[in-house]
């Protein structure tokens, strides 16, 4: 292995297990290089995940980290963000395990926009449990359980966050690795909910049933259904359909809700004591 | 026959959970035996070893995993590496010689085949060299007949390939009995 | 004409040809290791047979989404382990307390929590009865084999039908990935549910009148009825009564504990003249009927009981058994779950020796040899 | 330093063998084709001299199993078979 | 009680639980008045409430009706739909049940694009439990957990369904009572999954609590907070907080789950005669 | 030194009350009846010492964010009823694997499912300790006055913490919403979490050698340690090894099952010579109480057990009693559920008679009298 | 049916006592005044008149305890306290 | 004092929730006795009739919930035909007449009296009827004493009301002693 990282891998538990070619490795490495140029202090920083291969991220981290129960890091983060706010919460996550049975905690964290960052090793299946749909499958995809094809319609997560409210949100993949340390550079800086999706390969399940043989023929996809925010602007819904649009789309600012609440608990404490000084006169 | 035990292992893509299965159905189907098939699953079946373990017995089959296996197949050394301590010390062991370079010494036979190398020339594709493992199996242990086995593969076999299973199958069988013959008579002196 | 197939198949496979030949039309679930293959059969066989599948985003959802197409009248099922247990509790106990007829299959993995995936337990049997808040009524079931998963499939459809409630097939990671050969019948005839006689506007959906377990009508034909997870009378409207709460919770229990004959079943292995009895069931039997054969074979007369039914507890049996024998053996894998059980059905008439084991590996036959022999020291 | 004939970028292109799962991303999206493929799938230097060090196959390693060392990097190139791990 | 409605409703289940002038008597009579025009069988209609004051609607409806758990409405209600697509699947549900514990169920069933018709009285509180903050409760609202003023941001559930998939997205208020069974209608005959949000007054907690004394203040407090969706167009994002813009945001057609499903198990069908055919030859 | 204050107040402001005298710094909960006051009293007073409160979107967040924030290194709770409880297992069960302290309230209301939303019950006793799937260790503590609502939610903490265990305070919707007068303490210490001493590189997050409980570290202290629900060594990360893989079963269980003099209590009420023990907990403790009284006005020496701690479940003290009464009457608002463990423990050595009742109402003296009368006839 | 001589639009407003809950929203918004209060807080006709038969009392009525008879309708008055409950 | 309870009733807002807790902190507080309050929960509290509980004892209180009342407030005649069946029929019955209209004969002894008259005109607003109530049911039962009363409900009144309060309370003793006085009266011709 290369030693860029290896100051933040966890070395003794290399090499990963995950099947040549998967995109996760990719997204993780973009991490640690956008947490490197973040300048946050690593003793300050939580990594949470929840349950599937790309959740197993947060085993190779020499971070403080938790791995969860299956679609609950996002819950475990807000515990963690909200009783400690001086601590950086990430969240690293698959499409299944943020979108599908954590698909509520995702959308309330947002609401919330409580101080996380998430970001989403979206690959389109549950790779742990051999490739069944997820709720970011392409429509008429080949799944472990949509032998005939896949008959229902993927999620934009990008599109679903904005709508509950996040404050940063952005979409790469792994065939456009170098914009993933950009993006999540810039999900860890922002104080707020921030989200990235970042399209990745699963070749063993996803690639292999759906007639790619390769990692790099999975890739090859990837990069030729992606659409740059711009262009896509141009596009109509139909012509969209089955496209992954890549982009910041979302990028503001509003009341964060730790640092509310920390507000609140100033405003109380200023109370008590002006209490106590009417008490005394 | 007593309760005979076999564990097929190899890699990944090496077709061993299928042959196990394929056995399996060889001795319980067509011969009428019991048996029972099992195999590893879990994150570490991806990539590294895998193995398939089948039980073939006459009576009914109570403890339904390999303990001490009376055979073993070795298409890869990790996997021989890896499983050779649960094969008895008298145990049968046949390995694909062009992976598995290494064996230690033993008491029991040690069989070493080409057995990817005779899929690929003699059946005409490497694929079915699990196919070729078998008809050896059978040759060397005789826990299933060569017919029920013969059986089993054509039903697995996807429409087209049959003559090629067969005939990866029949390699394989002659092969080993040819091998078998050799070393018998090596003991023999 | 019975024809009989002989396939060579996986436990979850068996399951799956079991619940459609019981009558199974609409599966919903959500994977999970051990359990998975039965979502992808189903998700292939379904619709080929007219019936249907559903992925849904979660175990919660996915349970309730099969007491949905219960009251539909179409016969439902989901299969799942460990931790998607624990998510489907709530809405077990819901289906329990409308008394919606379905099969829920837990294929047990070691645990708590992600716990070891892919490796064998039996440690959610006492979770099967008491996982849900409240009391409810039950069934779990427990296959020792192959074969035994096809058939224990195809009862938990009748008795989920017979009694309206849902049955737990509490099977264990090796039972349900080995492959053995079972008999495949065609001539099966799916398991019928018994529907009101009565007209819309005489029905109850919950009339005690008609005996323990009140027949059932299905949304849209006619009968407006209403289903509520509240305490509810026999229209199935919500009360608080306490006469009608008590009665609701009386017939629960007794539609069970008043047909344990017809519900529980136990298979007996030498106890005739048995000294000590092993039990055992899942997987571990089968390490348990190695642990007899070889403890007979040193003169030891071991006898083995395995329980089909988990719950309803055959108590009875063990109670009878326990004033036979000198000991029991319990083993199970797990940290001692049913041993409670038995111990409780022993009143102290014999004495109890244990083998537990949570470390993701079948218990091995010695270990249970060990302990019969200790017994009768 | 010194100034070098050709248009040469790397300075060499490290394979850590062991890290390496031999997926083929490298290989199939180098910009130059300056990689290649040995007879188990792993990839190999196939012209050193066509690379242009754009690290793309860096950044879409999954495994961090290769390194482009720069004609401009003081790092010293990958010695024999060594692994690169602690 | 008037005898408008008197066929549809269960009278001897009559009154209702529900406070003096609680605004879920008002969806209700306009779900009736909406089913009675929407010419739809009622034989082939299942009502499906999840737990809440809005879900006991489900009690009083002379239907099939199923009362559920909290929050599981929708998931029974596909189980439901998927299993005997011929029928009409209503969902009755409350702001908390639907957007609370139940928001998985809501945006997968919008993503799936099921036929459910799904009616969302949402009085941004948890009236059943006596008035806690909701996932739509408005920013600043003093409710039975946030005596200092809410600190989150709302849903605003008509963008995130729209963004998760529905075909039918609508919003009115009780206080725009003749607008209600006009969307609801719409919603039953769309095949797709539709949603009409229903802003409702819960006079009892949320409107006591935010110095709305009586009934008809909070329907007023209804009203001025309330912008068509044409004005709305007009207005910043930060001109919009904390109103609520009433209209048809979606209407749209997309292949419906269950009627492809079908047209799968036909196709199965097909194929199996064909292949029977062939084994015949 | 000691302030006293006297307060008259519900069940669930004692609980609050005593939460934040032992340290509670962070509640997340979503709000179900009959538990609501506990929530709304924590957003109220939390703020007001610097801790913070939450409301999630449902109870599984809830626990998921109580767990999180044990690990950041903050005392917390979360407080829900039976539907809640439910929801809760699955991460429960996370909890209790990886050894996170944290005190769950759960307030028992008549079940299952939606049942009797407002009315009292006790029927989540077994779910309390077997809900979750897989072996896990587990503490269940139960109040029968408002006073004891208060100690033992200090108790919880305390206990939470010594044994790194989740501990679920059991109480019933009589106990959590009647009022009465209890003291409450100034004097009290925060409960104080064991650290490790060990430095960043040598801290192992389960290190049994440490003995049965290793000390914590918490985040953001420079540790960079791991937590995994998967089977676990030492060390925090995931192995499949089976002797390890027991060790940390056994450990799991051991912590618990060595150290029960450390846990268990109960209290007993004229057993000295009793000829006939009750046993009875939370609210129905009281109308044991009022049956016993009366009993021996009426001559008959009727005895009183009530346990504090229902798991693990005082066997020691049941077995002994059972030797010495004639006959147990176990008495519970429920349709049986800690009569298995009574029964199991008297191992055939006493008569057993019962009191079950479901019906949301508080179990009447009169019909415990009446079974104790019986017990001695 | 016979021309009537004012404008009136209602023959009668009927308020069903038993079902009405005195939430006060009729009265609140009725365009016209046309609704008054006893004092119990239920409402009671305070000029039919007035009325224009607008039915906005009828479509916000959390619980169907109010009725507008229209002048073209056949319907009948309400008699008394009669509760309209089957 | 051996065991008394008393059952408070009336409509949801009259106040009959905060007037138990009140009489229990009484009790409890400020009169060393032992007392429990509690109250009806659930969809029926909504409007409909309310009730409050108070049990109040020397010893420590075993079954926490009324039995049969030895006192009962109604201020509502549907809380009346309520509850009416749980008052012993030697117990002591208070009602606001003005609310209770219909009350059927019975041995105990009946007080009807004009209590949210009583709030509105002495103390001057009707919300402190509970308060009058307390007052009254002090001199009715003598279950606590006036001073423990007053120091109660001191506690609990929002600042500002305190004399209001106390008014009522004064003005509800007052008047339901001289009912009392009356009535033995009466009894004893
Ligand atoms: C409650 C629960 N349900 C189901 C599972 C099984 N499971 C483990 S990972 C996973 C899906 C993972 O998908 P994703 O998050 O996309 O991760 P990937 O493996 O694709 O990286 C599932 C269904 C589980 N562990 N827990
Ligand atoms: C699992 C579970 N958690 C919590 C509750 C308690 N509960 C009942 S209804 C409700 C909220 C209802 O809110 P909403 O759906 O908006 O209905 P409303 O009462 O406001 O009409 C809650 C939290 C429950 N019944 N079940
Ligand atoms: S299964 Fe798919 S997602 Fe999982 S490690 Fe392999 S390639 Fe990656
Ligand atoms: S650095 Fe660029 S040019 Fe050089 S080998 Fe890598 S991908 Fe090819
Ligand atoms: S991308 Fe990395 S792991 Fe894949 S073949 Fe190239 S060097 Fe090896
Ligand atoms: S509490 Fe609120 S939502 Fe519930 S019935 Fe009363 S007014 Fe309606
Ligand atoms: S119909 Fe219109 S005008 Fe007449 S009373 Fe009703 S609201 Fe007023
Ligand atoms: S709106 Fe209806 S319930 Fe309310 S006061 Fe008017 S008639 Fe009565
Ligand atoms: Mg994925
Ligand atoms: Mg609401």
């Amino acid at each position: 292995m290369n030693r860029m990282y290896e100051d933040y891998y966890r070395m003794d538990r290399m090499p990963t297990i995950w099947c040549p070619g998967c995109g996760n490795g990719i997204v993780l490495n973009g991490f640690i290089e956008a947490f490197k140029n973040s300048g946050l202090d690593r003793k300050n920083t939580v990594i949470v995940s929840g349950i599937g291969c790309s959740s197993r991220s947060a085993l190779y981290l020499d971070f403080d980290t938790i791995h969860t129960t299956h679609g609950r890091a996002i819950s475990f983060a807000t515990g963690i963000k909200q009783s400690r706010p001086e601590l950086n919460v990430v969240v690293l996550t698959g499409d299944g395990d943020c979108s599908a049975i954590g698909g509520n905690h995702l959308i309330h964290a947002a609401r919330r926009n409580i101080d996380l960052t998430v970001v989403c090793y979206n690959n389109s299946t549950y790779g742990m449990t051999n490739g069944q749909y997820s709720p970011t499958t392409p429509t008429g995809s080949i799944t472990a359980t949509s032998m005939y094809g896949f008959m229902e319609s993927p999620f934009d997560l990008c599109k679903l966050v904005e709508a509950a409210g996040a404050t940063y949100v952005a979409r790469t993949t792994t065939f456009h690795a170098k914009m993933i340390p950009m993006m999540i550079k810039n999900a860890l800086l922002k104080k707020g909910f921030s989200f990235v999706d970042c399209i990745a390969q699963c070749p063993t399940y996803f690639g292999r049933k759906n007639k790619m043989s390769t990692p790099a023929d999975m890739m090859k996809w990837i990069r030729d259904s992606s659409v740059n925010k711009k262009t896509a602007e141009t596009m109509s819904e139909s012509e969209l359909a089955g496209k992954f649009v890549i982009g910041e789309f979302v990028n503001k600012e509003k009341p964060e809700l730790t640092a509310e609440y920390t507000k609140l608990v100033e405003r109380l404490k200023l109370k008590e004591k002006e209490g106590a000084a009417y008490a005394k006169v | 026959m007593p309760k005979y035990e076999l564990r097929l292992s190899g890699s990944g893509g090496q077709g061993l959970i299928l042959a196990g299965i394929m056995l399996g159905e060889a001795a319980s189907i067509y011969d009428n035996k019991e048996a029972t098939q099992s195999q590893s699953y879990g994150p570490e079946a991806r990539g590294g070893a895998s193995r398939s373990e089948v039980i073939i017995s006459d009576k009914p089959i109570d403890f339904p995993k390999v303990r001490q296996a009376d055979f073993m197949l070795s298409m890869t050394q990790e996997s021989y590496d890896k499983y050779i301590s649960g094969l008895r010390e008298e145990g049968v062991l046949l390995t694909d010689s062009f992976f598995v370079t290494k064996v230690k010494p033993r008491t029991g036979p040690v069989y070493s085949m080409d057995l990817t190398k005779i899929a690929a020339e003699k059946a005409g594709k490497k694929i079915v060299a699990n196919v070729v493992s078998l008809g050896a199996i059978v040759a060397l242990t005789n826990v299933v007949s060569l017919e029920a086995m013969k059986k089993a593969v054509l039903d697995r076999a996807p429409s087209g390939t049959e003559e090629m299973n067969l005939k990866a199958l029949e390699e394989g069988y002659n092969a080993a009995l040819e091998l078998k013959g050799k070393i018998l008579q090596e003991m023999k002196k | 004409m019975k024809m009989v197939k002989n396939k060579f198949m996986q436990g979850n496979a068996a399951c799956v040809e079991g619940a459609i030949s019981a009558g199974l039309k609409f599966y919903a679930g959500y994977p999970i290791t051990p359990s998975t293959e039965i979502a992808e059969l189903c998700a292939e066989k379904l619709p080929k047979i007219g019936g249907r599948f559903i992925q849904m985003e979660d175990e919660i959802a996915s349970m309730g989404a099969v007491i949905g197409a219960s009251f539909a009248g179409v016969m439902s099922m989901t299969a799942t382990s460990g931790p998607g247990f624990s998510l489907k509790q709530e809405n077990l106990g819901y289906a329990s307390f409308v008394e919606a007829p379905c099969v829920v299959v837990n294929v047990m993995r070691s645990g708590p929590s992600t716990g070891l995936p892919t490796s064998p337990a039996q440690s959610d049997v006492m979770q099967a009865k008491w996982g849900t808040h409240g009391d409810h009524p039950i069934i779990v079931l427990c296959p020792d084999s192959v074969k035994s998963m096809y058939e224990l499939t195809i009862r938990a459809f009748e008795l989920s039908e017979e009694f309206r409630v849902p049955v737990i097939l509490a099977a264990d990671e090796v039972i349900a990935h080995m492959r053995e050969a079972i008999e495949i019948r065609d001539d099966l005839k799916p398991v019928q549910r018994r529907y009101t006689t009565k007209k819309p506007g005489e029905f109850k959906p919950y009339d005690d009148s008609e005996g323990l377990v009140p027949p059932m009508a299905k949304f849209g034909d006619g009968y407006r009825f209403n289903t509520t997870g509240l305490m509810h009378d026999t229209e199935g409207f919500p009360t608080s009564d306490p006469v009608k709460s008590q009665k609701l919770q009386d017939r629960l229990r007794d539609k069970i504990e008043k047909n344990l004959e017809k519900i529980v079943s136990v298979k007996t292995y030498n106890m005739d003249d048995a000294e000590v009895a092993v039990f055992a069931y899942g997987s571990t039997a089968r390490s348990a009927m190695a642990a007899i054969v070889e403890a007979r074979s040193n003169g030891v007369k071991a006898g083995l009981i395995v329980p089909e039914t988990l719950w309803p507890f055959p108590e009875k049996i063990i109670s009878m058994y326990a004033e036979k024998v000198k000991a029991f053996v319990v083993a199970e894998m797990n940290m001692g779950q049913m041993v409670y059980e038995v111990e409780r059905c022993m009143h102290g008439k014999a004495k109890l020796l244990t083998v537990f084991q949570a470390n993701g590996e079948l218990i091995k036959p010695e270990l249970i040899l060990n302990r019969i022999k200790e017994a009768v020291k | 330093m010194a100034e070098t004939l050709h248009k040469r970028k790397a300075k060499a292109i490290n394979i850590y063998r062991k890290a390496c799962k031999a997926c083929g991303i490298c290989i199939a999206f180098c910009p130059s084709k300056s990689l290649g493929t040995d007879e188990l799938g792993y990839p190999v230097v196939a012209n050193l001299d066509t690379c242009t060090a754009c690290n793309l196959c860096v950044d879409r390693c999954p495994d961090l199993a290769i390194e482009i060392i720069k004609e401009t990097d003081n790092k010293p190139e990958k010695k024999g078979d060594e692994d690169g791990k602690k």
